[in-house]
């Protein structure tokens, strides 16, 4: 199969994840929205890792795993913080700070 | 199978592992160290490794190298330069955090509830944010002298996520802070995921990770032009996102307010410096034969962000969200140095970075000396007539106004004038006749400040100006220090630049 | 140098106890006098035969940009400095009460006073570019706080409007300055040099963008139509001893920069933009004069005389004959001195009957005899009245004009008509007439001010009869100037004896 | 020759106008004196000088004195250097004399004043200033004296300027002399263009290798600044408002000296008006309207003083057009200026003692029959009406007489013209003077009750004896052998005989002249005598009348074409500086601000928003990239 494909499939994805981020309100759905999108960058180093035929790629993925779980941390501990003090995970409701 | 032992040169990185102590040690002392004692003991900690670090950094400062960490960074001139540079401001700023009226005693409690209420009066202080703090600057230390992709996106990664927690820690408007958290990590992932995602198509076109790699294969011309443009592209989103240009600055304003304002000035100033030094060693090195491709982009983005950054603070009503503007418009005026692409460009963007991050270090701890009886009064409208009750407050602040707008005989003027002079000579006219225009733009509410603090009488509430504690005193002293000097004697640092700013690759 | 005293005068002010007010007056009088006398040491000592510049000092500042603290003064810059120097002692005497109204103490107001005369002697003698715009800006900080916190009536708002328009002019002038530092780079090495960078080879148009951005500053700060409008505002509010060091010595800054930048700097360029320059100097002329009729307020009048003369100096430098360049100098000399005179007396009148309404006024003749006859004669010089000073400058720009651009100097010279009628307008309604009521019991001159305001009337009196000492020192620069730039006299049609 | 006294002849006078402001009250006790003193003294130089001068050779008569260097830029230099020649004897002698008399008169004239130190003051610097007008060896030196005058008329004018009509008057004067000094000024910078010299010497030395234009151009712009200074038209209308200032100021400066200066002015150019016809007609013609202009005015003035000042503007008229007609007038034109200085001087006196014993009244209509009660006044006055109208033998017929029998003579029909007007103005004079003679002196009294009409003190009477002296003798002096036009021959070309055929014999024009003189007086005596006078003048009056009354609708005319127009363009610029250009800078500053807010409005606060502007610019940048690649 071509591996061109993937990078499709990882571009769409990539894409699907940051419309995601745009339109969805709720604060938990939009953090998976960039994992999405961290997954899809990491699809493309899989392939490029295949198409350039070395393994630094994949070497990478396994880094933005790591990374990303920190992040999943981090995130869900601002997250459920906030929505102890609002009772809203809705990323609208926070809305004090503007202009 | 041979395992070779990876040559990872301590010395060189030892800055970076002396803060990782420290910072571990910290978490430690969180679980082993008495309450009473723990501020005292992290402050000491902290102080002392990033002291240990900066001494360390000089030591090691005539010493290159690209093969530390088996060249996962490289150890040049301004690479140590920005280490300096976050160092020293880190410094500064580590006085103005240990002031700890402005971190919640609680960050678990709930806005507003006993718990927290308890916990403030029993006088529990928030030592985390030292250990936090520190890792922060271990990531801000890494990222300009990362020299592949992945140690970039770690070295992003390590100084972002404290940043996240800490900007939720201010003790007063606690729900606005913890909305900037909020803020600041979803659009931080969001554009991590971007900047990874361009970090993929990099290597994507180079076949490697390696900053020399990627070089190579530039250099070479053989692989995919738009997979490259696209790498390119996202990975500067990515860095664009972090010194707040338009249109990836949306963040700044909000988190600067809502953050605790030690922490706004800490990070407004170690972050740029940081983001900054990865950017120039990204385009001055491994992308400066790409040029023709990004110079065109990044000139549209440094003029926008410079006039936009202007033109929206001068409707500001909060001095810190129009200190937010004003670093918005300042990322602006550095990424001409970004744009200018020669030695002159990057001598002067450090020194830009430098001067720039003192100030701002100095002017977030005046603000957080302008209090009434509940907390920090950043409503600019009270802080009219601040020159009549504190007038050396208000005179310092000035000051650094004044240096933000770039007068004579300030630190700004003299960053300024070498950026714009760098980015002529690279022929960017079109870009320093902007920044010369917006500069003026940028004065306007500067001064509108000053007016304001000066001229202006006072409205009937109670704003006062707290006595500054011993600890803000000396990181407004010093950074105050620094700015005159810098502008009036500015040759010691420039000299200091000058034989060091060589990128190696 | 002589720069440095005034400096020294503002450190040890600065440790001055809080309440010392008269003492912070005493010392910053002081200060200023040893610092007119050394100036007045320097002008003995000047050759003034010698066109190169002297008393150079060249140290190094900022070796990596190749900035040097580089000073060192022609003819032109001497008469300017000592101007400069005279005047500053005289404001304070003036104004010995003048800073109690205002935000802060006392002793700030002369602390930005000394600060200020530092300056002003630093800009005049800087002949490094790079020092010289340093000065060039940060001399606005004091002036601003000099009329926010010390003035009256719009002040903040006038203070602010001086600023950005001071700072929208500098920023241009830097985007210049930052050009010439390139190309002295691509030529030789960078440098700041005066003389280094006037032999710098450019294309026209480079210098023609090159010499806007410089003249449009100095445009503003001299200030030249149609960039004039935050001078009456200024001056309205700032005190009469800011607004003489204001219009009297710091706009001056700017036709001293057209002559020793625009000028030397720019040689082509000036040339090409010359009808233009001398066009816009007319207007001024005329303009400024017509709105100096129509003023109601006192300050704001003076203002509009200024920018009247201005557009003499300015024209008078463009015109680029030895007599109008030399008169073009004397002529930034006389004006110190005549709107000094007018602003230090408008100033006690205003003071004293609480208003700036020039129709507040009137009788001061019979109430106040000597202050009446201060104020004419200050007008007197205004008008360019033959023998008081102010008449040999003007004349001398408007016959050096008229051998090279008659029709500019013709039209100029309707300026004499309208300057008789700015002037004798508040002069009728101020001093002649009918003693208003509320002016009867005003005060005349004390002591203080009849020694303060003495020096000058008697140079405006002494120099239009004896102008030499003046233009011996002036001439040969002013040769010097333009024949760097190849311009000679017109010759006459017919030859004369 | 050169001389170290002329100076003093300036020094003195103003050394002691100096003295006597700066001296302040307590010199109230001797400042007349004082003032008095300083101007004797110079007359006593200025006769010494001359009599220094009848002892040289025709030749060698002038005398310079160099002070030193006073302007010198490139090829500008102009010293300070004075030249007594026989023009400017003539008036350093008149300047002196007439004004010692006055300050003498003015010792008692202005005893009751508060201010009279002041007033000797200004007195001192106008002769001051009036001497280095004619003693100035360049334009330049005569232009500060030109100017000196200004300002001493100004002050002197404005005197009792408490009176706000007064210190009008005196503005008025001011700026109006400041359009002929525009003449003065840019005269001065064509010839130093054209000629590179600004000195009576070396432009004479020019003057001839100059071309015609340049020549006419100077000219012209001389006698826009001899009609400021002198009130001629149409720059005429200051004089008689100018009679605000007291009486001796009147009879020294706005007749005697001061308003002459004109004539001197456009004497002293014969070398530039001599090759410059057109300039030369431009200044006959103007001298001809001004002297018609200011009879007919006279005509009808109530006032005596400004009946007094349309005499003066005619009388100069004349000698405006004598100083037109070139070499053959420069002389009369100077010694119509002597003699008018002797009569006028002693006329304006005169009618400051009636004012003096009349509680400061001018309307003539509140006089009347006051030969009674000031029998000197009335005899100083008398001679001196009779010299103005040119009765044979005082002054005024041989000088006039000389003015209409040149002008006449001057050829063609501009001769007729001229003659005819010189005559009929002639006519005029003897009408209007009659007139003022008749309503002061003689038929029956018209004063209030307050009033109690005396004789002056003998400080005030005896200046005015000496002047009528003057006004009988004078003319007979003068014209003895051509004394006058023998003596300036050196400064002024000399006189041509012959070059012209004389229109009329000289006695015919001499009994022509006087039987229009007769004609005039008829009328008068017809007018003022047979029918009485009104103490109210008369409503019921022709419009032409009326418009003679309102100085030939002057003032209208000014302030309809320079006044009105000009206050309409002050208040519109004002508003332009305001709204439009200060306008256009706010308007920048408004904007900046304006877009500043709208701009701000894109940060909602929801962080979709923010990340939708990462995604939108992420995009752009995407596109971006495409349509390069493309």
């Amino acid at each position: 199969m071509n591996s061109a494909n993937y990078l499709y499939l990882s571009a769409l994805l990539f894409t699907i994840g940051a419309v995601g981020v745009v339109i969805r309100r709720n604060a938990i759905v939009v953090f998976m929205c960039v994992e999405l999108m961290l997954n899809a960058a990491n699809l493309s180093f899989v392939t490029f890792s295949r198409i350039n035929g070395n393994l630094d790629g994949q070497i990478v993925a396994f880094f933005t795993m790591v990374v990303a779980a920190c992040e999943v941390v981090v995130g869900l501990a601002i997250i459920v913080t906030i929505y102890r003090s609002r009772r809203s995970a809705s990323v609208d409701d926070a809305n004090l700070l503007k202009r | 199978m041979i395992f070779n032992s990876p040559a990872l040169s301590y010395s060189l990185l030892a800055p970076i592992l002396i803060i990782l102590a420290g910072a571990l040690i910290g978490v430690l002392i969180e679980a082993f160290v008495g309450k009473a004692r723990r501020p005292v003991v992290q402050l000491s900690v902290a102080l002392g490794s990033l002291v240990l670090a900066l001494v360390q950094v000089i030591r090691i400062r005539n010493l290159s190298s690209t093969t530390a960490a088996m060249g996962s960074v490289v150890i040049d001139g301004p690479g140590l330069l920005f280490q300096c540079a976050i160092l020293i401001v880190a410094v500064i700023s580590i006085f103005l955090i240990a002031d700890q009226d402005n971190f919640t005693s609680s960050a678990a409690a709930l806005p507003g509830s006993d718990e927290e209420r308890q916990a403030t009066q029993s006088g529990t202080v928030l030592t985390e944010i030292y250990p936090l703090t520190l890792f922060a600057v271990a990531g801000m230390l890494l990222f300009p002298i990362a020299s592949d992709l992945i140690t970039l996106f770690v070295a992003l990664e390590v100084l972002s996520l404290p940043l996240y927690l800490m900007a939720g820690l201010s003790r007063h408007r606690r729900l606005a802070s913890q909305e900037a958290a909020l803020k600041y990590f979803l659009l931080g992932a969001f554009s991590s995921a971007f900047f990874l995602f361009g970090a993929a198509y990099l290597y994507g076109y180079a076949g490697t990770v390696s900053f020399a790699g990627i070089h190579a294969a530039l250099v070479g011309g053989t692989g995919n032009d738009v997979i490259l443009l696209l790498g390119i592209a996202f990975v500067a989103i990515g860095l664009l996102f972090k010194v707040g240009a338009v249109p990836f600055h949306a963040w700044s304003p909000d988190v600067y307010q809502g953050a605790p304002t030690p922490i706004t000035g800490f990070m407004a100033a170690a972050t740029k410096v940081a983001a900054f030094g990865a950017m120039l060693r990204l385009f001055y090195t491994v992308l400066a034969e790409a040029q023709w491709q990004w110079r065109p982009f990044f000139m549209v983005i440094a003029i926008i962000t410079m006039i936009f950054g202007s033109l929206v603070a001068i409707s500001q009503r909060d001095v810190k969200r129009m200190l937010a503007y004003s670093s918005i418009a300042h990322a602006g005026f550095l990424l001409t140095g970004v744009i200018a692409l020669n030695k002159a460009g990057l001598e002067a963007s450090i020194y830009y970075l430098f001067a720039y991050g003192v100030a701002t270090v100095g002017a977030f701890g005046i603000v957080t000396l302008v209090r009434d009886s509940s907390g920090e009064v950043s409503d600019l409208n009270r802080w009219a007539g601040l020159g009549k009750r504190s007038p050396w407050v208000a005179s310092a602040f000035a000051f650094f106004l004044l240096a933000f707008a770039g007068i004579p005989l300030t630190s700004g003027f003299i960053g300024k004038f070498a950026i714009f002079s760098a980015a002529y000579e690279s022929g960017a006219t079109a870009v320093v006749i902007v920044g010369v225009l917006s500069s003026v733009i940028a004065a306007f509410f500067y001064i509108r400040v000053i007016v304001l603090m000066f001229f202006t009488d006072a409205t009937e509430d109670g704003t006062s100006v707290v006595i500054p504690s011993i600890l803000t005193r000396l990181t407004i002293l010093i950074s105050l220090v620094i700015t005159v000097a810098l502008g009036v004697f500015p040759s010691p640092l420039l000299d200091f630049i000058k034989p060091l700013a060589i990128f190696i690759r | 140098m002589t720069a440095l005293l005034p400096l020294i005068g503002a450190i040890l002010l600065a440790t001055l106890p809080k309440g010392a007010e008269l003492r912070a007056k005493q010392l910053a009088f002081g200060a200023t006098l040893v610092t007119a006398a050394s100036a007045i040491a320097m002008a003995v000592q000047f050759q003034r035969d010698n066109t190169d510049l002297q008393f150079v000092e060249v140290r190094s500042w900022i070796p990596s940009f190749g900035i040097n603290y580089a000073v060192g003064i022609d003819g032109i810059a001497l008469v300017l400095i000592l101007m400069s120097v005279i005047l500053a002692p005289i404001v304070i005497l003036a104004g010995w009460n003048e800073a109690q109204g205002g935000r802060w103490s006392v002793k700030t107001f002369y602390i930005l006073i000394l600060v200020l005369e530092t300056m002003m002697i630093g800009v005049f003698s800087a002949t490094d570019v790079f020092l010289f715009y340093v000065i060039f800006e940060a001399m606005l900080v004091p002036v601003y706080f000099l009329i926010g916190g010390y003035g009256t009536g719009e002040r903040s708002a006038a203070a602010v409007k001086f600023l950005l328009y001071s700072l929208f002019g500098g920023l241009l002038m830097l985007a210049s300055i930052i050009a010439l530092y390139v190309m002295s780079g691509d030529q030789g090495g960078h440098t700041f040099d005066l003389a280094k960078l006037a032999n710098l080879e450019m294309s026209s148009t480079t210098q023609n963008f090159l010499f806007l951005g410089f003249f449009i500053a100095f445009a503003i700060k001299a200030p030249l139509w149609p960039f004039h409008t935050w001078l009456p505002d200024a001056a309205q509010s700032a005190t009469p001893g800011t607004s003489v060091l204001l219009l009297g010595v710091l706009d001056k800054v700017g036709t001293f920069g057209m002559i020793r930048y625009c000028l030397t700097l720019f040689p082509e360029a000036s040339k090409t933009f010359t009808p233009v320059i001398i066009v816009l100097a007319v207007i001024s002329i005329i303009y400024g004069a017509i709105l100096a009729i129509g003023q109601k307020d006192l300050k704001r009048l003076i203002a509009f005389t200024s920018i009247s003369h201005f557009g003499f100096i300015t024209m008078g430098i463009f015109a680029m004959t030895s007599q109008s360049q030399s008169g073009a100098t004397l002529y930034m000399f006389n004006h110190g001195f005549s709107t000094a005179a007018l602003f230090i007396v408008g100033g006690w009148m205003i003071a004293r009957r609480g208003s700036s309404t020039i129709a507040d006024f009137g009788g001061l003749q019979r109430v106040t005899p000597v202050m009446a006859w201060c104020f004419f004669l200050a007008g007197m010089s205004s008008l360019a009245l033959p023998g008081l000073s102010s008449f040999v400058s003007e004349f001398l720009v408007l016959v050096g004009t008229y051998t090279r651009y008659p029709v500019a100097a013709i039209i100029a010279t309707v300026g004499i008509i309208l300057a008789a009628l700015y002037i004798l307008i508040p002069v009728q309604r101020a001093l002649h007439g009918p003693t208003t009521p509320g002016n009867e019991n005003l005060a005349d001159l004390n002591l203080r001010e009849k020694f303060a305001i003495a020096p000058v009337l008697a140079a405006i009196i002494a120099l239009g009869f004896y102008p030499a000492p003046l233009l011996n020192v002036i001439n040969p620069a002013a040769v010097h100037v333009n024949s760097q730039l190849g311009f000679t006299d017109p010759v006459p049609t017919v030859e004369g004896k | 020759m050169t001389s170290n006294l002329i100076v003093y002849l300036i020094a003195i006078p103003l050394l002691s106008s100096a003295v006597l402001l700066l001296s302040g009250r307590k010199a109230n006790k001797w400042g007349h004196l004082l003032g008095t003193l300083a101007s004797a003294s110079s007359f006593g130089v200025g006769a010494y000088l001359f009599t220094q001068m009848l002892a040289q050779p025709t030749e060698e008569r002038a005398m310079t004195q160099k002070l030193f260097s006073w302007i010198n830029v490139g090829s500008f230099n102009v010293d300070a250097s004075l030249l007594l020649d026989q023009l400017s004897i003539c008036f350093v002698l008149l300047i002196t004399g007439v004004g010692t008399l006055i300050h003498i008169y003015s010792i008692s004239y202005m005893s009751h004043d508060l201010d009279r130190r002041r007033f000797f003051a200004y007195l001192n610097l106008f002769i001051a200033a009036m001497l280095l007008l004619v003693l100035g060896d360049s334009y330049l030196n005569l232009y500060v004296g030109w100017e000196g005058v200004g300002l001493a008329s100004y002050l002197l004018i404005g005197f009792w300027n408490q009176k706000p009509t007064y210190a009008t008057a005196a503005k008025k004067a001011f700026v109006m002399n400041r359009v002929g000094d525009l003449g003065l000024s840019l005269a001065i910078m064509i010839a130093f263009a054209s000629m590179g010299t600004v000195s009576f010497a070396g432009i004479e030395e020019a003057a001839p290798k100059a071309s015609t234009t340049t020549l006419t151009a100077i000219g012209i712009m001389l006698l826009i600044a001899a009609a400021g200074k002198s009130a001629q038209f149409p720059l005429q209308a200051w004089l008689g408002d100018a009679m605000a200032g007291p009486t001796p100021v009147s009879a020294l400066i706005h007749a005697a000296t001061m308003v002459t200066a004109g004539v001197y002015l456009i004497t002293r150019s014969n070398f530039i008006f001599d090759a410059a016809p057109t300039a030369q007609l431009l200044v006959v013609i103007v001298g001809a309207i001004t002297l018609l202009f200011g009879a007919i005015v006279g005509t009808a003035k109530d006032d005596i003083k400004k009946a007094l000042a349309a005499s003066t503007m005619s009388q100069i008229g004349y000698m405006i057009l004598a100083a037109g007609l070139g070499p053959v007038g420069y002389a009369f034109a100077i010694m119509h200026l002597l003699t008018h200085g002797f009569f006028k001087a002693g006329m304006f006196l005169g009618a400051g003692s009636v004012m003096h014993g009349m509680n400061d009244e001018v309307n003539m209509r509140k006089y009347g029959a006051l030969r009674k009660f000031m029998p000197i006044t009335f005899i100083t006055f008398g001679l001196g009406y009779l010299a103005i109208i040119g009765v044979p033998p005082f002054a005024g017929f041989y000088s006039k007489d000389m003015i209409i029998e040149t002008a006449l003579n001057a050829g063609g029909i501009k001769g007729i013209l001229l003659g005819s007007a010189a005559l009929f103005g002639a006519g005029l004079t003897a009408f209007y003077m009659t007139r003022v003679m008749i309503l002061t002196f003689t038929g029956t009294k018209r004063w209030d009750d307050e009033a109690h009409p005396h004789e002056s003190p003998i400080l005030m009477w005896l200046p005015m004896a000496i002047l009528a002296i003057g006004s009988v003798l004078s003319g007979f002096l003068f014209t003895r052998g051509d004394a006058l036009v023998h003596w300036l021959e050196p400064v002024v070309a000399p006189h041509e005989h012959g070059e012209h055929s004389e229109l009329l014999p000289p006695i015919v024009v001499s009994g022509l002249a006087l039987t229009i003189v007769l004609i005039g007086i008829s009328i008068a005596v017809m007018m003022y005598v047979r029918r009485p006078v009104a103490d109210v003048a008369p409503e019921n009056v022709s419009a032409l009348t009326k418009i003679v009354r309102q100085d030939l609708l002057q003032d209208v005319a000014n302030e309809a074409i320079f006044m009105r127009p000009g206050q309409a363009l002050t208040k519109s610029l004002v508003t332009i500086d305001e709204k439009v250009i200060d306008g256009a800078v706010h308007g920048v500053g408004a904007m900046a601000i304006g877009s500043g807010s709208e701009l701000r409005k894109t940060q909602t606060g929801y962080v979709r928003s923010y990340s939708a502007l990462i995604l939108v610019g992420a995009a752009a940048i995407v596109l971006g990239i495409w349509v390069i690649t493309q």
